[in-house]
């Protein structure tokens, strides 16, 4: 890896300003539940779904809720154009969260979507994904496209304990699947960074989601060994498609809206 | 038919609902999911003489049946206004506003007189009430005496129709309408957001890296109304309505409070469609109730 | 075992959750709910020198996560207070303080006057913000001038402490809470509630009978807790928080923010039990974090 | 009918201070509908129920309503000692009405209760209860306490059209039951008011509860024909049980708290 090509690297994650964004009605078809606070929920559209990229997200809106107001934003985990359903990875969080955790089958859920930029997808190359906790929802998603695109692809999975170690067979079809759990339960002790493939191994392109210290510490391993490196980040969201300006991350080139022009961003970019 | 036109003075709407600054980016955001030309007008954001970058995440905080921001008027300033997004944006076939901010009388000035001269802006709004910046904003919106000054100062190089955006943290809203009024005001809109705070117990850090922020939202739709009613009875230039309205019921109770027109901000962010919807649900509130004219309700609120 | 207990300069509250006055009738009511010595002490009824009937119905209305009221004091007079409910309810083990409440400087005196000889009546909270009134009320608490005034009136003859309660529908809390703190009030206690109004689009009327009325709440939440920090940022006394106060994280918030004690309203209309579950859940955040005593939570909010 | 004998009847409204309010979970056995927008929910209490008087009403929490702040009073409808059940009355108005129309068995309701006065019990006299809309909720209850004291009982509904006539066969559990609806589809044509037994037959006492214009009606013929009347009443409730006033019903003795001494009050202490 040199310079010019991380500055390539950088220009390839894309602004879909021009994709259409739209508000319509889902149905739920089924609702996964993972372990005690996870779940994945499918979601069909009653038209046909719009191109959609891995990284962007959803805004969701929860009915029947005294607490919430505002829409969640959700990772979009993945999308089945042949069943028309895009599957959302939700942690139980707050009482929106807990609230989709009851749809059920049939159940109508308001979307507002594709939202936000992508992970950049190279090809041919040497790829590693690194996720936690509920950071993991755009992995799936993102280890197909980079399959499809030629790449190898190496999925890491930071959990507490085994039976936070979910939908390992999913990743299975995209490439390999490793796992670290803080207890030592599954897979290799210890945090995603701790994991003895990162030295084993030289990747290309580490692409991850999670927790922010986790993201930071993949962040580090990614600057140092000078691999390009893409992260996706969280904000405080009101409206998800640019308007609010709300969800503002501090840039190299000052404040950008996590909702347009992120949530992927590169590690280079960041002021981390 | 029924007529949902109404006027604001000297500028005509098709129909009462414009959006609410800030909350509508430069309408650019919402051409995806609704057409613009079905609204009677809307505001873009906050316009001030400079570049400014707004506040440090994080920026927001939801609280029951509203939300705070502290955006602090993010913008790129009024000369990258008049040259790159007003060229983008003025086809638009309804009345586009620029709200228009600053810290001193001087930059409010500077920046109305340029925006005077953009042929398709039929309007400014004037914001003396934004309670996320540090110097000037809010303070010109909660004495009459500097309510009136920057009125008078942008009165005098603005020529087309004036709006002045009131803070409702203030405690007699009548006097600073009445005040800005005097100095040539041609509408009055209100409420801004009312200043809040919110806080994490868990991390006992403040929710907003401003530790203060707006709030907005449902929330304060019974303060808005109340101020909006008061006003109505205090002066004669007409008001716009805004604060927490989700759908027509709550349009029309602003304007049966006394709004000839009505803004919808936080509503835009939950469902994106909500404006073209509110055009709809008081044409149809009209004709349930047999009102032809939209202007027979406006202030029409009975007191017995 | 945590430490729960706070003072409010000399008087000692065996913890720091009250109730608004107005929402929890005499005490009485909540007997049957919760057993009154769990409390850190009980606000009565707005108590004024003459019996008033209060305003006509209707006085409520419900409004996006919170409540207008206009009740309008109404009470049988401070007379009847002292000979047929103090008798009643001086057993409480707990601090009963009594809301103050007039329309001229007066009444306030005569009735704090009378109060002062109550032997189990440790304090008053004087009610200069009370927006139902016509008369007084609330105007006293809008200006420095008059809630000085009724403040100084009322201290020469009120010895015990002397809580006085702010209103929020003003400029600029600190002021009026600087103001009470220099003619020697003993504590703040805020805020009341904000004017507001309701209107019924389908019958074209209001939806109080006074047009306007107090918004309480958790709508009213994020104003209140900016409005505890600004005053603890302000003044040297004590405070009291309240205003939209639903449950144990909510009471912590206040606390944070600066307030020593804390009063819940609104939410006891919504479960009459609420107020013995923030003492339990104030217990058991500070077990969870670690926090020997409430005292070291108080204004510990944590600015970067 | 005399005054004397008015006055004493007067007096038989009794405030129930003295009963203990409870506030506790419920479990919804069942709901049934009844039509369009009515419907019943049985609830039952984990404890064995109290005492609970005709004309009384609950005050229940509605959860999962973004709308919904305060709780929402209904009247006692019916309850089943053996069972251990309530049974509300409830016609879908806004959200809160319309969310406990969701619930389902085995959910759980949070009810504040037994609150309000009760209507006055005679022995041995012929009553009429007449009930509209929803108004009907309480008469079900109070025709089995006045069969009880050996009453003869009359239910005369007043509804809209054939298919609002609901409920029949459990008020001819106690007595005689009279429809009227505005479409003539069903019973007699007209408002209950207009009903011919008001002048074929002599009643001792009359119970109303239902839309306003038709309890002034119902006022109106009862002091014409010198027959003692009892209304329920409805307000704007924040408490329901005595601590917010905000529920004032003007009287004759000046404004009275129409949750604690009401909602139950005899027509010549209102200023109707
Ligand atoms: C672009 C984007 C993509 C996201 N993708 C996903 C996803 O795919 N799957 C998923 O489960 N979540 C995802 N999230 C996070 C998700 O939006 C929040 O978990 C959700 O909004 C919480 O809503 P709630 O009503 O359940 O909790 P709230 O009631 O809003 O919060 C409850 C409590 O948790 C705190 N809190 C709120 N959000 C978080 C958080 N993210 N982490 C820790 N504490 C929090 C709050 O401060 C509050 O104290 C994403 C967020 C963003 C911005
Ligand atoms: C003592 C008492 C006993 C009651 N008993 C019963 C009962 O047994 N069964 C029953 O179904 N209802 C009963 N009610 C009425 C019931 O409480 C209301 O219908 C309910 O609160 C409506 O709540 P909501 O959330 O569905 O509607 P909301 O969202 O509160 O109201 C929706 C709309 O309807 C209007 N509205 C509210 N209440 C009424 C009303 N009563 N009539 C007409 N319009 C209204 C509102 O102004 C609003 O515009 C009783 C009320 C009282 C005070
Ligand atoms: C995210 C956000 C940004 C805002 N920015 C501005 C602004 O730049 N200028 C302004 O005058 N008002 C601004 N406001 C206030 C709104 O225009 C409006 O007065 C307020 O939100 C109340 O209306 P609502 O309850 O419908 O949102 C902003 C509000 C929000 C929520
Ligand atoms: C029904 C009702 C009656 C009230 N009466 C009084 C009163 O008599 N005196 C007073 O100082 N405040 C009164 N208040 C205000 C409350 O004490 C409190 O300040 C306000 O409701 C905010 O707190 P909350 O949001 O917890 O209710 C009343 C509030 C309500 C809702
Ligand atoms: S969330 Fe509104 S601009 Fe990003
Ligand atoms: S509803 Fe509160 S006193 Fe009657």
């Amino acid at each position: 890896m040199n310079y010019l090509c991380l500055d390539l690297f950088l220009t390839d994650i894309i602004l879909l300003g021009t994709m259409k964004k739209l508000v319509q009605d889902f149905e739920v078809l089924q609702r996964k539940e993972l372990n005690d606070d996870h779940f994945v929920l499918d979601v069909k559209a009653l038209e046909p779904l719009p191109e959609i990229r891995p990284g962007q997200f959803v805004n969701v809106l929860v009915k029947d809720s005294n607490t919430t107001f505002l829409r969640r934003p959700l990772s979009i985990h993945f999308v089945d154009y042949e069943r028309n359903t895009i599957s959302l990875y939700i942690k139980k969080i707050g009482d929106g969260t807990k609230k989709l955790g009851e749809l059920k089958e049939g159940d109508s859920l308001n979307i507002v979507y594709p939202l936000g930029n992508q992970y950049s997808i190279p090809n041919n190359a040497n790829t590693l994904l690194v996720g936690g906790g509920c950071g993991v929802a755009p992995l799936l998603y993102l280890a197909k496209h980079l399959k499809e695109a030629g790449n190898n692809v190496t999925t890491l999975l930071g959990v507490r304990s085994e039976k936070d170690a979910v939908e390992l067979d999913a990743y299975k079809e995209y490439g390999n699947i490793l796992v670290t759990t803080e207890d030592g339960s599954f897979g290799e002790k210890g945090y995603p960074t701790q994991h003895s493939i990162l030295e084993k191994e030289k990747f290309d392109y580490v692409f991850t989601c999670g927790p922010e210290p986790m993201m930071k510490a993949v962040a580090a391993y990614s600057a140092q060994n000078n691999i390009p490196c893409e992260v996706s980040l969280e904000n405080t969201m009101a409206c998800g498609f640019g308007a609010c300006l709300c969800c503002v991350t501090e840039t190299t080139e000052g404040n950008k809206c996590t909702c347009t022009e992120g949530p992927v961003f590169n590690i280079n970019d960041l002021k981390w | 038919m029924v007529n949902l036109g109404v006027k604001l003075k000297d500028l005509s709407l098709k129909n009462p609902v414009m959006t609410a600054s800030g909350t509508f980016g430069f309408g650019e955001e919402f051409e995806d999911f609704i057409d613009l030309s079905n609204l009677g007008g809307i505001l873009v954001k906050g316009t001030t003489r400079h570049h400014r970058e707004g506040n440090p995440y994080p920026r927001m905080a939801e609280t029951p049946s509203g939300m705070l921001n502290a955006v602090g008027l993010q913008n790129k300033g009024v000369e990258n206004f008049c040259k790159d997004i007003y060229p983008r944006i003025k086809h638009y076939d309804t009345n586009i506003l620029v709200n228009v901010s600053g810290s001193v009388i001087e930059d409010y000035v500077e920046t109305a007189a340029m925006i005077n001269e953009l042929e398709h802006i039929p309007a400014i709004e004037l914001n003396i009430s934004c309670p996320n910046v540090k110097e000037g904003g809010m303070a010109f919106g909660t004495s009459c005496a500097s309510a009136a000054s920057v009125v008078k100062a942008v009165r005098e190089v603005y020529k087309k129709h004036l709006m002045v955006k009131l803070s409702p943290n203030v405690t007699d809203i009548t006097e600073i309408a009445k005040a800005v009024e005097a100095e040539g005001a041609d509408s009055v809109s209100l409420i801004n957001t009312l200043l809040g705070m919110a806080i994490d117990a868990e991390t006992r850090k403040p929710l907003l890296s401003t530790v203060t922020g707006g709030l907005s939202g449902p929330a304060v739709k019974p303060v808005a109304l109340r101020m909006v009613w008061q006003v109505f009875n205090a002066v004669n230039i007409p008001i716009v309505g805004l604060g927490g309205i989700m759908n027509a019921k709550d349009a029309i109770e602003f304007i049966l409070a006394g709004a000839t027109a009505i803004q919808i901000g936080t509503a835009n962010f939950i469902d994106p469609q909500v404006t073209e919807k509110v055009v709809v649900g008081i044409e149809e509130y009209m004709k349930r109730h047999n009102v032809q004219d939209i202007n027979d309700l406006i202030g029409a609120l009975q007191i017995q």
